[in-house]
């Protein structure tokens, strides 16, 4: 158990359109150890589905430009061939996504689709057994009647169960990495929190590796054991979650903190809006994607921000915490300035 | 084509942090306005329909086509103009003076000047009728008025009939909505070659002594093309209406207090333009090739000019007098085509998710 | 939602395509600056009277049956009885899940519906009532923010037609002064007056929010219902329109009736709330009562439901109450309590009666047999000698059932102290 | 589902009656006489007011039209005896009667009925192979959506699809029969399959192929575009995500409900197709209802233009109410609501 189960290193995606080439990922870097959980967070746009759609190889080649590396447990899978990805794909990787409604098949039923996908890793098993896995799993995601509901269509369930039926499909594999893009985004509040909930139990039980896809940062805060923060196709902060939680040092980070309100937090805290709007990826700003947008630019020397790309490297807090910023004492600030204005209640007294 | 957000992408961004900082940059933008005259262009907006257009004139085909489909207008436009510049008529002629009536020659039955045994003949530069010894390019100017103008008068009516009951239906629902709805399904299910076989005896029978005949089969012509045209038109507008008037900005107009008629006039019907157009640019080849066709079947324009009748006049001399077919069989190909083109091309440049 | 926006990025390329070039280096504040601008929660003001008082208010869709002939079988009860109150220049906030009939509240304020029952009153009116014709000039007063920015601005029109549109059909001010006015409402929400002569297409989703709020301030209302206003947009983004809406509340004193689905906005925005299920109000209170203090199992686990940065970090996290099974349909909802089905402390008194809307504090108001703090519960039914039913919530012949548990919009002086078993007063 | 489809017959029912009764219309108020052309034939062209009175007389065109239509409905179900005029000959018209024809004096529902089997083989030849090709066609040009052999695909088949469909046919019969000369083939025209079925074939197969190759072009064109539509799908990117091979993606996943758009258009046209495939008929010669119909309206036979359209509507109502049914068949969506 060296090498972690997914390592992904200098990925780029680009897709040529008519208008110019769109760099949807850049120079992407991470990795995933088996259980444990990476959370992926970002805007739309930020590229964070589009790196993961890649690592199962799911763009269509003719579309997208793939160049860097992904490695499952070793083996490279950019540019691997269609037949060595597709074992790969549901077996070892399997991926769950935002609306089920959408993702599964109208026109066959939920145990039949989730049969299929036993069956197509599985050739020896008969149908008989298929279908006795596919109601084992209904069983263990929480759907009541599970021999009853294998024969329903993805309309008849509701929008949780229908969340539930993608997870078991997703994992009737026993996967070692479970991708999820956004999977409680469509749903309300408290089906969401048993979804996380059913997510959490499972990757205990099966000790998967899980990515999870979202833009809300309560989710990962909750969820992920490391955070990859994305802005405009780049990583601009990693690191262990609790650390980029409490000590963020990317100013794009303090943005995403403090422009979305707590349910808990002190009614006295300021909500500060990031200013402008998500750069388009046809022409992204120089240097720094997010220094048109960053408030706290005039913090740094001259004009490197525009027109030097910072590096993704540790700052001051470790060499586990990376960020993309050319502010030098970014904690500071952070202490200093942002945190008594988004949460007065945290700021310990000197 | 690039696609519809990058192309109405205008200039700058004002900053968003809170309304006071926007109008600051507001004013810093209005300046610069003033400053440069010519900036100000690039505030108009660009509504949908004009990108539309800009899309559609960089398309090669659509162009082309839009210049034979001018070409066929002018040609309907101006036929009586053309025909004298040409120096030939519709008049009917002695027919054994232009056609070889002695049996005993090779060339009987065949014009005695032009093709296809002879070479051009300049006073007839579409050759002769070899059964009624009439001008071909007469009977073609002609043929192409007609054409265009029973088919673009049956889009016309069949169309506003079209949109008027599809808006009615989709907006008022109910029971109205469905009274509607089976009137359309009942049209639909009546064949139209089949209705259409049905009138044509019957307008003869009624009007075959009128001095009139000529003019009111065209009329009846265009009716029948309309009375059975129009249930498409409704159905995709009465579709729309549906989907448009669950729209948030209808129910922003609602809340407004903005009246019924103004919401489905104003608000509603120039959100329909786009599938109308598209609906109607493909309807009128459709009327055309139809008109054609039903001439050729011998239920149509039977007395006066049409292409559909000079084809099925000239079938029987394909294999002797192979220009004499080939004449209207052009003009019907070549205006359907291009009409058929321009359509699909509208439809693309209207539609912003298409990307060839 | 069908629409194809750049900001639900349903399509690949759509999430590519922003619509703005970013703005000149210049433009951006400092820190101090957007810090200075940001806000601080909204407060409440005890003592402002009521611009719109809702009582009873019902709201039926009758369900047809399929078939030949389509008889109604039935009601979805989206809206079951519902009374508040909205304090001038004061914003209540409407939270709840999918289903829970809080945008339907909305649309009937709004009066895109016309309710079946209830009342609404507004500055002695009661909109309910009206014909459409009498509610025209009366329509000014309450105007609406709608969520979804892509298809709330019609498309075909230019920004200046949109904003424009009210003040011509209620024909307020003399043409030549129109676009003044409108170019005035679009430097009030951060607009250019520049954008007048554009088409919706050419902005991104927080702006198109923007031009959305200049119409409904077009009108000057005293109610604004902001249905979603900020769900369909993204998060950065989120925070410009809440300040600007704040900005909007104080700088022209509108009322907020605020919709959402997000309980931490809602926290932010609205001094007093109300939690909605099935149709139903089961809790409504000023903000610490509901977010500190909620006495409803339903508020309960829909409060430790929300995923929360701060607890997460601090680890002082609440137990999850984790909520079985799916919202049961609201046209054929449980008997009783409706929240009883999937209730963690429902009893059998729960599935006879329905829970009165009690007030229990000066300011908050619960429907729950067993209201308390959470795992403070009490062991017997409150309510049962309210109702005069025994604990099992059988009729019970020696108590008399108090006539006075009927809806009242508002807070009475008294209330039943939970805490000290004693009648509480202001 | 059951209940939806009773009330979709019933409806159809409906239809059928207000079809008919608007035929019986046409002709009873359209022409200025009714009577005239039946009795020109009968009396070679010598009709005189006197002996049109007769005619009317014996047609019970002097009698209200509602007791007429009457008649002629109640002879659909129970038959009657139908005579033109006093002294000619009784015509016994069986149930369903549609009347007796003015030309060749035979009952309407017989002569249909031996008309019926060449039009249905024009319809079903040409259908099978323009199904046959266009699908197979459409589906692979969407796999290879982008490429310069897909585009070359579509704007040719594009083209050819939008000339109109009877120039096309002439064009093939012309060339074909005349320039060409093909032997066997060149001989249109229905000949029974029970006869001979090679003859049978040779006489259909140019008929065959000019509506198959044009049907071709269209249905490529909109299995095509539904294919790439379908392909755009999550639930497609949820196959290829659960590690399925590329064909199971595509006709199990994508080409079912790629379908159902098609199968709906195929339904109507397949039923305009019965109904009457006129211009197919009259160039290839083809003795079939839509020929039939057509030989009536310039021999003023009134009645057998009527039952041509008639027969036209039933076959589309009919063909609209089985592509419902295998709609819900395709889509448990549908069935299950």
């Amino acid at each position: 158990m060296d090498d972690p189960l997914l390592v992904v290193e200098d990925l780029t995606v680009q897709f040529p359109t008519e208008d110019g080439v769109v760099t949807a990922v850049s120079n992407l870097s991470y990795q995933v150890e088996l259980g444990k959980t990476l959370g992926i967070v970002g805007e739309s746009g930020s590229g964070k589905s589009v790196s993961s759609m890649a690592v199962l190889g799911l763009h269509d080649a003719r579309s997208a430009r793939i160049t860097g590396s992904i490695r499952v447990r070793g083996t490279e899978v950019v540019g691997m061939s269609e037949a060595k990805l597709r074992k790969l794909r549901g077996n070892e990787i399997a991926m769950i996504f935002q609306d089920a409604l959408a993702a599964l098949h109208p026109f066959y039923r939920v145990g039949g689709q989730l049969a299929e996908a036993y069956r197509v890793h599985h050739p020896s098993a008969s149908k008989r057994d298929a279908r006795r896995k596919a109601i084992e799993m209904l069983d263990r995601v929480g759907i009541p009647k599970p021999d009853r509901r294998v024969d329903d269509f993805p309309h008849q369930f509701s929008g949780g169960m229908r969340q539930r039926a993608m997870i078991a499909m997703g994992l009737i594999n026993d996967p070692s990495l479970l991708i999820a893009d956004e999977p409680t985004t469509a749903l309300d509040v408290t089906v969401q929190a048993q979804i996380l909930d059913l997510l959490q139990d499972l990757q205990r039980e099966f000790n998967s590796a899980v990515i999870i896809i979202t833009h809300d940062l309560g989710v990962i805060a909750e969820m992920a054991d490391d955070v990859l923060v994305m802005y405009a196709g780049r990583a601009v902060e990693y690191g262990p979650c609790k650390e980029i939680m409490v000590h963020p040092e990317m100013p794009y980070t303090w943005g995403l903190l403090s422009s979305v309100p707590d349910v808990t937090s002190d009614t006295s805290a300021r909500m500060i809006p990031i200013p402008g709007n998500p750069p388009s990826l046809l022409s992204p700003p120089t240097g720094c994607a997010f220094h048109p947008r960053c408030v706290h630019r005039d913090k740094v020397p001259g004009d490197l921000c525009s027109t030097t790309l910072p590096e993704l490297i540790p700052g001051g807090r470790g060499p586990q915490h990376l960020k993309r910023c050319h502010l030098s004492n970014s904690d500071a600030i952070y202490e200093a300035e942002v945190l008594p204005e988004i949460a007065p209640d945290l700021v310990e007294e000197p | 084509m690039p696609d519809l957000n990058s192309v109405a992408s205008g200039p700058s961004e004002v900053s968003m942090s809170d309304p006071s900082a926007g109008i600051q940059v507001a004013e810093k933008l209005h300046d610069g306005a003033t400053d440069d005259e010519t900036r100000g262009d690039e505030f108009a907006g660009r509504s949908p329909l004009r990108i539309a257009l800009t899309r559609l004139r960089r398309d090669k085909v659509a162009v082309v086509c839009f210049a034979v489909v001018m070409f066929f207008v002018f040609v309907a436009v101006f036929a009586p103009l053309l025909a004298k510049m040409f120096g030939v008529s519709l008049d009917t002629v002695s027919v054994c003076e232009v056609v070889e009536c002695n049996y005993a020659s090779p060339d009987a039955g065949l014009p005695k000047a032009g093709p296809p045994a002879h070479g051009f003949d300049p006073e007839h530069p579409f050759g002769i009728n070899p059964r009624t010894g009439s001008d071909n390019l007469a009977h073609w100017l002609y043929g192409c008025r007609t054409s265009l103008m029973i088919a673009g008068a049956a889009t016309l009516a069949a169309s506003i009939v079209g949109v008027l009951m599809g808006l009615i239906a989709g907006f008022m629902g109910g029971i109205v909505d469905k009274v509607l709805s089976f009137i359309i399904d009942f049209f639909l299910t009546i064949p139209f070659l089949l209705a259409a076989l049905a009138i044509a005896p019957i307008i003869n029978e009624r009007f075959a002594a009128s001095d009139n005949y000529p003019t009111i089969q065209k009329v009846s012509l265009i009716g029948v093309l309309a009375v059975f045209g129009w249930m498409g038109v409704a159905r995709l507008v009465r579709g729309e209406v549906l989907s448009l008037r669950e729209r948030e900005f209808v129910h922003a107009a609602r809340v407004i207090g903005m009246p019924t008629r103004r919401i489905l006039f104003r608000e509603l019907l120039p959100n329909l333009v786009a599938p109308i157009v598209v609906a109607v640019s493909l309807m009128l080849p459709a009327f055309v090739a139809l008109e054609a066709g039903l001439a050729f079947l011998g239920i149509g324009v039977t007395d006066g000019a049409s292409w559909g009748q000079t084809i099925l006049k000239a079938t029987p001399y394909w294999d002797s007098y192979p220009l004499f077919l080939i004449e209207p069989m052009v003009g019907v190909v070549l205006l359907v085509l291009s009409l058929n083109l321009l359509g699909d091309a509208i439809r693309d440049a209207l539609d912003p998710k298409t990307r060839r | 939602m069908a629409s194809m926006s750049p900001e639900q990025g349903s399509g690949d390329m759509a999430a590519y395509q922003a619509t703005d070039t970013p703005e000149p280096e210049s433009d951006v504040p400092s820190f101090a600056d957007v810090a200075e601008h940001g806000h601080a929660a909204s407060e409440l003001d005890p003592d402002a009277e009521p611009v719109l008082t809702v009582e009873n208010l019902r709201m039926y869709f009758p369900v047809r049956s399929p078939g030949l002939i389509r008889r109604k079988i039935g009601d979805v009860q989206a809206v079951d009885g519902i009374s508040f109150e909205v304090p001038k220049g004061g914003s209540l906030g409407l939270v709840g899940e999918s289903g829970c009939g809080k945008s339907t509240t909305g649309r009937l304020i709004t009066r895109l519906y016309k309710p079946t029952g209830g009342s609404m009153q507004f500055e002695g009116v009661d909109l309910a009532k009206l014909s459409n014709r009498e509610l025209k000039p009366l329509r000014r007063n309450v105007q609406m923010i709608f969520q979804d920015p892509y298809t709330s601005l019609n498309p075909r029109q230019t920004v200046g037609a949109i904003v424009s549109a009210p003040l011509q059909v209620h024909n307020i001010l003399p043409r030549n002064q129109i676009k003044r006015r409108v170019q005035e409402l679009l430097e009030v929400v951060g607009l250019s007056p520049e954008h007048y002569n554009r088409y919706p297409n050419e902005f991104s989703g927080g702006q198109r929010q923007r031009i959305g709020i200049a119409r409904a301030l077009t009108l000057n209302p005293k109610l604004l219902v902001a249905d979603e206003p900020v769900s369909a947009l993204d998060v950065s983004i989120q925070a410009q329109v809440i300040n600007l809406l704040q900005d909007i509340q104080q700088e022209f004193g509108v009322a907020f009736l605020f919709i959402a689905h997000d309980l931490a906005v809602v926290r932010h925005f609205c001094p007093e709330v109300a939690v909605m299920y099935l149709g139903k109000i089961v809790e409504i209170g000023d903000r610490d009562s509901i977010y500190s203090n909620a006495h409803h199992p339903y508020t309960q686990a829909l409060l430790s439901a929300v995923p929360d940065v701060k607890q997460a970090v601090t680890g002082e996290r609440r137990e999850r109450i984790r909520l079985t099974g799916d919202v049961p349909s609201p046209i054929d909802p449980p008997s009783g309590c409706r929240f009883r089905t999937r209730c963690p402390i429902a009893q059998e008194i729960c599935a006879r009666h329905e829970p009165p809307l009690l007030q229990i504090g000066k300011r908050h108001k619960v429907a729950c047999h067993f209201p308390g703090r959470l795992g403070e519960h009490p062991r017997e039914p409150f309510t049962a000698r309210l109702l005069g039913v025994d604990a099992e919530g059988q009729p019970d012949p020696g108590s008399s059932p108090a006539t006075d548990l009927v809806e009242q919009p508002g807070y009475a002086d008294t209330w039943f102290d939970l805490d000290a078993k004693t009648i509480g007063r202001a | 589902m059951f209940a939806y489809l009773v009330k979709r017959v019933l409806s159809g029912i409906v239809v059928l009656f207000l079809v008919s009764l608007s035929i019986f219309l046409l002709f009873w108020f359209g022409p200025s006489e009714p009577a005239q052309s039946i009795c020109d034939r009968e009396t070679s062209n010598r009709c005189t007011p006197e002996r049109l009175e007769v005619f009317r007389e014996t047609l019970g065109f002097n009698n209200p039209w509602y007791q007429e239509y009457g008649t002629f409905i109640d002879g659909v179900f129970t038959g009657r005896e139908i005579k033109f005029s006093k002294n000619t000959k009784v015509y016994d018209c069986e149930a369903p009667c549609l009347g007796i024809s003015y030309r060749t004096k035979q009952d309407v529902f017989d002569e249909m009925k031996t008309r019926m089997p060449a039009t249905l083989s024009v319809a079903l030849g040409g259908a099978t192979l323009y199904l046959l090709l266009g699908i197979p066609i459409g589906v692979a040009a969407a796999k290879r959506r982008g490429t310069l052999a897909d585009k070359a695909l579509v704007s040719s088949f594009l083209a050819i699809s939008s000339i109109p469909y009877y120039l096309f046919a002439l064009l093939a019969w012309l060339f074909v029969t005349i320039n060409l000369q093909v032997p066997v083939i060149s001989d249109t025209g229905y000949f029974p399959i029970t006869d001979n079925p090679g003859k049978w074939a040779s006489g259909m197969l140019l008929a065959w192929i000019a509506l198959g190759i044009f049907g071709c072009t269209q249905y490529t064109r909109y299995s095509r575009g539904s294919m790439v539509e379908v392909l755009s799908e999550d639930y497609i990117r949820t196959a290829k995500a659960k590690g399925l091979p590329n064909r199971t993606v595509i006709y199990k996943h994508g080409l079912r409900s790629a379908l159902v758009p098609v199968v709906t258009i195929f339904g109507i046209d397949f039923g305009t197709l019965l109904a009457g495939t006129i211009f197919t008929e009259r160039i290839f010669d083809i003795e079939g209802i839509g020929l039939w119909g057509l030989e009536a309206v310039y021999q003023k036979d009134l009645p057998v233009v009527s039952a041509t359209a008639l027969f036209g509507a039933a076959i589309l109502i009919t063909s609209n109410l089985i592509v419902d049914v295998i709609y819900s068949v395709l889509d448990p969506r549908v069935r299950l609501s």
